[in-house]
């Protein structure tokens, strides 16, 4: 009831309220304005959340690598700080993690063909004659930028595991959405397949792929016991800052935010 | 970097959330319908990192007239086209339509309006055609601009530290914060060593009296040196405001780390600006697609529209949080994989059925003659009582529901009468016996497992045998009235040579000396008119499906040898526990019992005679057992020894 | 039995099967339609018994072209006429109907088309008006007759064996025996002592040779001296031929047995017929209903439509078969009357639910916050991949499904998120929060048993609380990843005074001194993320269900004192088994324990402190344990011992 | 295989194959001709029954008392034949039934109203003063026999329990159909409502009560037996005749045919 108990719930037990999520979302949207507040479709609001705050949205980071390539031995715990593998290691208590393999052997090339032809009543569009332009001033580089997945990521708030919850929408070079095989070669191989599934976005109603929450309190709990080691206390508002860094390791691969280090 | 260069800007890359075509898709049924006039929307973007490409965005509220853009995301008003062919999507007039764009810009600009509110000058057009039967989404951007007589030229790009001192930097940033969340574009006042920030709206007053004024906005470009297209036709408004070289501030963040300070100021020398009878030279700018070709995009959101793909991972992620979390060794995908086969669609059936379900099994194969009756569906948990008024058949309406409940399963229910010693067969139909008799064969032959959830003794003796003579696996649950059994007969090995098979585990007929045709005084543990307390049924097939799952993690499978009670701290043969011969369970007092019962020699099922005699001429024994089931203890010896 | 009377004749009674009436609304439905034209159908008979009135049959059949009666009945001829409203029934012109229908009979007999097939001398009309929707069916038969001048008189009635001799009858049985099952009019030929049998149709030829005759007929009526009706037209068609006075056989089963012969031998005078100009005199001869009144019948077949109620009485002797054939104590009524609240609707409440509902439990209410999702319906019983696909809300799906399966249910789905303890409550929400507290309160006093099938230890906490406030039975269930526990919580009974209470059996709580309020740590048996076999769900619920039966068998119920073992020719303490305390159930040896714990004084759910604390003032206490579990320690005296 | 079997299947176990059926159910027919085969709706015909022959009805027997009068005590035992009584108590092997008391509770008055008031649409429906004739010749008693309450009874074969199966559907006095319950009040009380149930017909499809099968065989098992101990070895074509013994004491109330012991 007081704040202290609230504050202790994060520092003991990994987990936050819906009222402490606003507060460390408003710092992450203050922090990091790639992300923003939505309220997204007003039926699916929940009613322990401001109706304009109801989730946080990044969207088009660009991934630049896969953390596996299709066919290829998962890469453990490469592009992974040696720090942050400790922390979820421990999840297992030192258990080798058995490679999925039946998973990888899944992992074929998708069927979607990425060629353009097999865009329908398309191959007789022609371009427009009247519509070509010289435009000196518009730069025509299309960036290298463009050719890398992008991700859309949101955060909402789970109720059940009192934690935030990570949504991961992808989009193949050519705009077109990933599949959930697709998206698992961009997650980490300790990850993919295993905390990663799709479902409805709570509050915009398409798919997303999730990273399962049941895990987020400990291994937040884990983390707020090492930063308390080197005699600093967090505060709640850096949750959501904190949370990313572990987000981080289960999707290595996604330029999901350069800048939220400074705040620490 | 310096230098005389036409300056840059970088061509919007447009993103679309999914949301907002379904919120298309649903105006276009439920208020559009075949209207195509324009519809009033709005797109937003923010402001660059290096790398990171701000896209225009247009998300789920697009529609909504009192759009608000997210904190720090700045908003463009625009207007959609949606066509109802893709006929008229082709030839929709779209030079004109950006050319009518162009126009309002320039009257904006003319009349002032676009200084009230400069988010104006950021008009754009989309045509948009949606398919909704195949969610099939084309759609194509305009940005229309003002085009200048000559380009319009960067004198000078500094860093904004070049520029302004630290403290101006201070300045500015404490003056930019009040509005930074509102305002695409905004004024620099330059007074000695003060600097000041204002909405772009006062630029007039301000103009009238600073030495020295930077315009500042909020840029989207991502690559230096290439300015965000929201300046484009914020030039020919400062040009008519008489600005000719301007001071034009890009603003990017971060600003707090020194190292990463994008903000550059440009120095400008803005062109001339002409309009022929009120219209202006403009510039469609229609978006290239990825390949960088001047065509519409295209998007195909069936994939993400397959529930039935999402519902099988997600019950995937479900059993494999069991790996992850309790049990590295478990073998998922050999429990996937199993196909399995149930005689029997009624009690038993379908609560087995349900728990191979639960457990991820994609291949489940129900038999049963008869058809869902009024009493059923209270019990048999994969009927309604709609299926007892019809009467429908019950393997049928079992395997349907087991689609209803995930469809990605394979599924199948197949009417079959199982044939039973002691239920003799009339010559006439002495055909489709045969038939009946090589489907059963076949169904046992093709699946891994083959549960007897049958509803009397003579109706578990066929199937006995055929598994029997091809070594496959059976699993046999059986109830009383208050207690059921569980058993794995032991697949007895004949094909083998020597033919002197090693012992193996009894069947559910090794106990008994007697054939199996007496159906009225052997139903201890078969269900009488099911007359056995509700519960078992649940208890029952959950053993059941549980020990096959046991089964499929010990490296003999079903010829595991049989377990019983471990002592503490005794290991069990498979990390899922041990794999018992039979367990039998009691409601009077909640406890089960393993037991072990060895093969007997004179088994009527599963016993060399009788599975050789079978081997001979499966049509012409099975035939006679049915119209004699004394055969069986001839064959077995058994007759010589009564 | 002699005298001169006036020939009398049993009028018939129709009796209509329901199949006819199913028939005849599915002609309606799809060839009628608003069609109205007669139609041509058939009616049977059979002969009569003392006593068993031998009706006019109207069959599923009658609509056949090629209508056969069954064996030893005899057939019909007659006309439908349905009308589509009940005005038109109303105002058909009935009296021209019937004389339609007796012309053609005198043409028949003029034409001596009757002599050939004497069933045409039965023609009847029927008209028929049926409310489809209702199931309401009103029918009105005719049967016309040929009327005399005056009335045939009964000269003599005889019984056969005073007419004829025993080998005449035996003559006689012998020469009906191939033609009985096919004439409905015969002529016996008797030449001195011999007697020959002939169909009808040869009655011209037997007539011009014979020296005596007698003209027999299939008898339909009951009452001794009253003729049936068949008869009645054949007396025109005699008349026609030349008779006048004649001997008639009113042939009635069974022959065989003298005792019971009930054949009879009328000597009958018969009258003149006048035609008047083709038309005879015609009688219609309308049907009475069973009141002697002069009106339509009338059918409700509604009740019998109602196959719910059907369903039920199938469900029931299911059941009953239990009582009836193994355990006559067996207390079903207060196993269907007992109100069952489940707390949790998901992969234990669905399953604890169709435990309930295949005992005949018929008030069954569901507690859950919760929508269906994808990964749900493989282990949720009661819910469909549809459910998921539009994520219905848990509580209320699983109720509608329940119907589904037996619409007699009474069961209702609640969505209520439980409090819980650790669970902040903002101020804002305290009213809300208040009310859910309240219906809490009030469904546990309304219900008989709560079954805790919740996901968290903390969500126990409050239902366990308010059931020990109110000394009502609980039984709760709870799984791991391979084993499970069922136990039943002791029902303390703190009103009563002395307000010592005697020491009860524990609640799930009483094991531990920590205030529930750790959701992360404290899983290991409640469900973390469904990390359970999947088989564990439908044993536990069948332990809790059957174990709620057993205690309803109980004199003391949920107050039965705990048992465990029991050793071989011990009894339980019911007819259905012992009642543990706790049942605890392990898959890695596919064993079940029993065990016992008495309740903890200082439990922070069921203890005194803490049960008085929640009388006091509910709303306050639950709500300062919300926000602070802590208060639990504190006031249960724990935070001392720590 | 040979006839030897079939028959040593009936003397020995009470059941009958479905050739016997309808060999037991033409003899039936023959000597009680109320009794006849029927087809029913073709779409229901079973395929080891002639499609002529697929199950017996008799129709509209009278049932003259009540078994047991609306909330009275059921009559236990009166009305049946003590030698039967004897075959029938043997099932239970001398376990006392008990009485099914909230059954009779149930029993309350049907809520059906038998007056004619309630026949919808009729009230007004006055005779029609030309259809009124003087027929010296009709008999206008209206017979006791109307009074009472009558039954169609059905045989069909269950083919799991290899026995005859019966079916009842009962009329009331105004030619209504009875409710379950009412039709319980015609059936001996250690019966009613343990083995009667209702449920659709095989053969027409109209809901019909029967009394489940489950113990036909080993009573006409131990009804054989007693035959045998006097000498005599029944043929299995008077099954039914015998069967329909059994059966008048499970409804001792329906004169259900009074002419089947000759032939014993
Ligand atoms: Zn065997
Ligand atoms: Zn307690």
């Amino acid at each position: 009831m007081t704040p202290a108990l609230k504050e202790s719930k994060f520092l003991q037990e990994g987990v936050l309220t819906p009222e402490e999520f606003v507060r460390a979302g408003d710092l992450l949207v203050f922090k990091c304005p790639t992300w923003s507040w939505a309220g997204g479709l007003p039926e699916k609001a929940v009613p322990y959340l401001p109706s304009d705050k109801q989730f946080l949205i990044t969207k088009k980071l660009p991934c630049r690598s896969r953390y596996r390539e299709e066919g290829a031995e998962p890469k453990k715990g490469e592009m992974v700080d040696d720090d942050w593998l400790a922390v979820t290691s421990a999840i297992k208590d030192g258990e080798e993690v058995i490679p999925d393999m039946v998973e990888d052997k899944k992992e074929k090339k998708p069927e979607v063909d990425d060629d353009d032809e097999d865009i329908p009543d398309m191959e007789e569009f022609d371009v427009e004659d009247n519509l070509v332009e010289n435009d000196p001033a518009a730069s025509n580089t299309v960036p290298n930028i463009q050719s890398t997945r992008t991700y859309d990521i949101s955060i909402t708030y789970d109720k059940y595991y009192l934690t935030p919850k990570i949504w991961l929408l992808g989009y193949a070079e050519n705009g077109r959405l990933l599949t959930p095989q697709e998206i698992f070669m961009d997650i980490s191989a300790d990850h993919a397949g295993k905390t990663v599934t799709v479902e409805p976005h709570p509050h915009l109603g398409t798919p997303f792929a999730y990273i399962h929450p049941c895990k987020h309190a400990s291994v937040m709990k884990k983390f707020v016991g090492r930063i308390m080691e080197t005699g600093r206390t967090p505060e709640v508002e850096f949750y959501l800052l904190l949370f990313l860094k572990f987000i981080g390791i289960v999707i290595p691969t996604i330029a999901y935010d350069n800048t939220f280090e400074y705040g620490l | 970097m310096e230098g005389k260069n036409i300056l840059q800007f970088q061509s919007w890359v447009s993103s679309i959330d999914s949301a907002f075509w379904y919120e298309l898709g649903r105006l276009k049924l439920n208020e559009f319908k075949l209207d195509q006039s324009a519809v009033p929307i709005h797109a937003y973007y923010g402001t660059g990192y290096p790398g990171v490409p701000t896209h225009l965005f247009v998300n789920l509220d697009a529609f909504k007239k009192d759009f608000k853009a997210p904190s720090y995301h700045y908003k463009m008003p625009g207007e959609l086209h949606n066509t109802n062919t893709i006929e008229s999507f082709k030839t929709l007039d779209k030079k004109k339509l950006s050319e009518t764009i162009s126009k309002q810009i320039w009257e904006d600009i003319e009349s002032g309006k676009a200084i009230k509110d400069p988010s104006l000058l950021n008009r754009f057009a989309v045509i948009t055609y949606v398919d909704l039967k195949k969610y099939h989404y084309y759609y194509w951007f305009s940005f229309p601009s003002i085009q200048s007589e000559e380009p319009c030229i960067s004198l000078k790009n500094e860093l904004l530290s070049d520029v302004l001192s630290q403290s101006q930097i201070q300045q500015f940033k404490n003056g930019l914060e009040p509005i930074r969340d509102k305002e695409p574009f905004f004024v620099l006042n330059l007074t000695g060593d003060s600097v000041s920030v204002h909405p772009f709206q006062e630029i007039e007053t301000i103009k009238s009296t600073a030495k020295e004024l930077i315009i500042g906005f909020m840029d989207p470009g991502y690559q230096d040196g290439i300015l965000g297209w929201p300046l484009r036709n914020l030039l020919p408004l400062l040009r008519k405001l008489g600005l000719k070289i301007v001071k034009i501030l890009s603003f990017k963040y971060p600003p707090e780390n020194s190292k990463d300070i994008l903000s550059r100021v440009f120095t400008v020398e803005i062109g001339d600006y002409k309009s022929n009878n009120g219209v202006p030279v403009s510039l469609a700018s229609w978006e290239k697609n990825h390949k960088g070709e001047l065509k519409p995009k295209f998007l195909n959101l069936s994939n993400t529209m397959d529930h039935k793909q999402l519902a099988e991972s997600a019950v995937e992620l479900n059993l494999k949080l069991m790996r992850w979390r309790v049990l590295p060794g478990l073998n998922l995908e050999r429990v996937f994989a199993s196909k399995c086969l149930l005689l029997g669609a009624g009690t038993l059936g379908c609560n087995l059925a349900r728990n191979l379900l639960s457990w991820g099994v994609r291949t489940i194969t129900l038999v049963d003659y008869g058809k869902v009756s009024y009493s059923n569906p209270v019990r048999q948990t994969l009927f309604c009582f709609e299926d007892s008024e019809e009467g429908k058949p019950k393997a049928p309406t079992a395997a349907q529901m087991l689609k209803k409940i995930f469809p990605n399963i394979n599924a199948k229910g197949i009417e079959m009468s199982i044939p039973m010693p002691g239920h003799p067969i009339e010559e006439k139909n002495k055909k489709a016996f045969f038939e009946t008799l090589d489907q059963l064969d076949q169904l046992i032959s093709e699946h891994d497992f083959t549960f007897l959830g049958l509803d009397s003794r003579e109706a578990r003796w066929l199937p006995s045998l055929i598994a029997a003579s091809k070594s496959k696996a059976v699993i046999n649950v059986a109830l009383g009235f208050d207690s059921f059994v569980v058993m794995r007969h032991g697949a007895p090995n004949y094909t083998q040579k020597p033919s002197t098979p090693s012992p193996t585990l009894g069947c559910y007929f090794c106990n008994d000396i007697m054939a199996p045709s007496d159906s009225m005084t052997d139903r201890t543990l078969d269900q009488q008119c099911t007359v056995t307390r509700p519960g078992l049924s649940f208890m029952a097939s959950a053993v059941a499906t549980e020990l096959m799952v046991s089964i499929l993690h010990h490296p003999k499978g079903i010829n595991a040898p049989p377990e019983g009670k471990i002592d503490i701290g005794e290991k069990a043969s498979t990390e899922l526990g041990i794999i018992p011969h039979q367990i039998r369970g009691f409601l009077t007092n909640f406890q089960n019992v393993t037991l072990v019962g060895q093969q007997y020699t004179r088994c009527v099922a599963c016993s060399e005679p009788v599975v050789s005699a079978y081997h001979k001429n499966p049509h012409e024994f099975v035939y006679s057992v049915c119209n004699n089931p004394l055969v069986l203890e001839d064959i077995t010896g058994i007759t010589k020894m009564k």
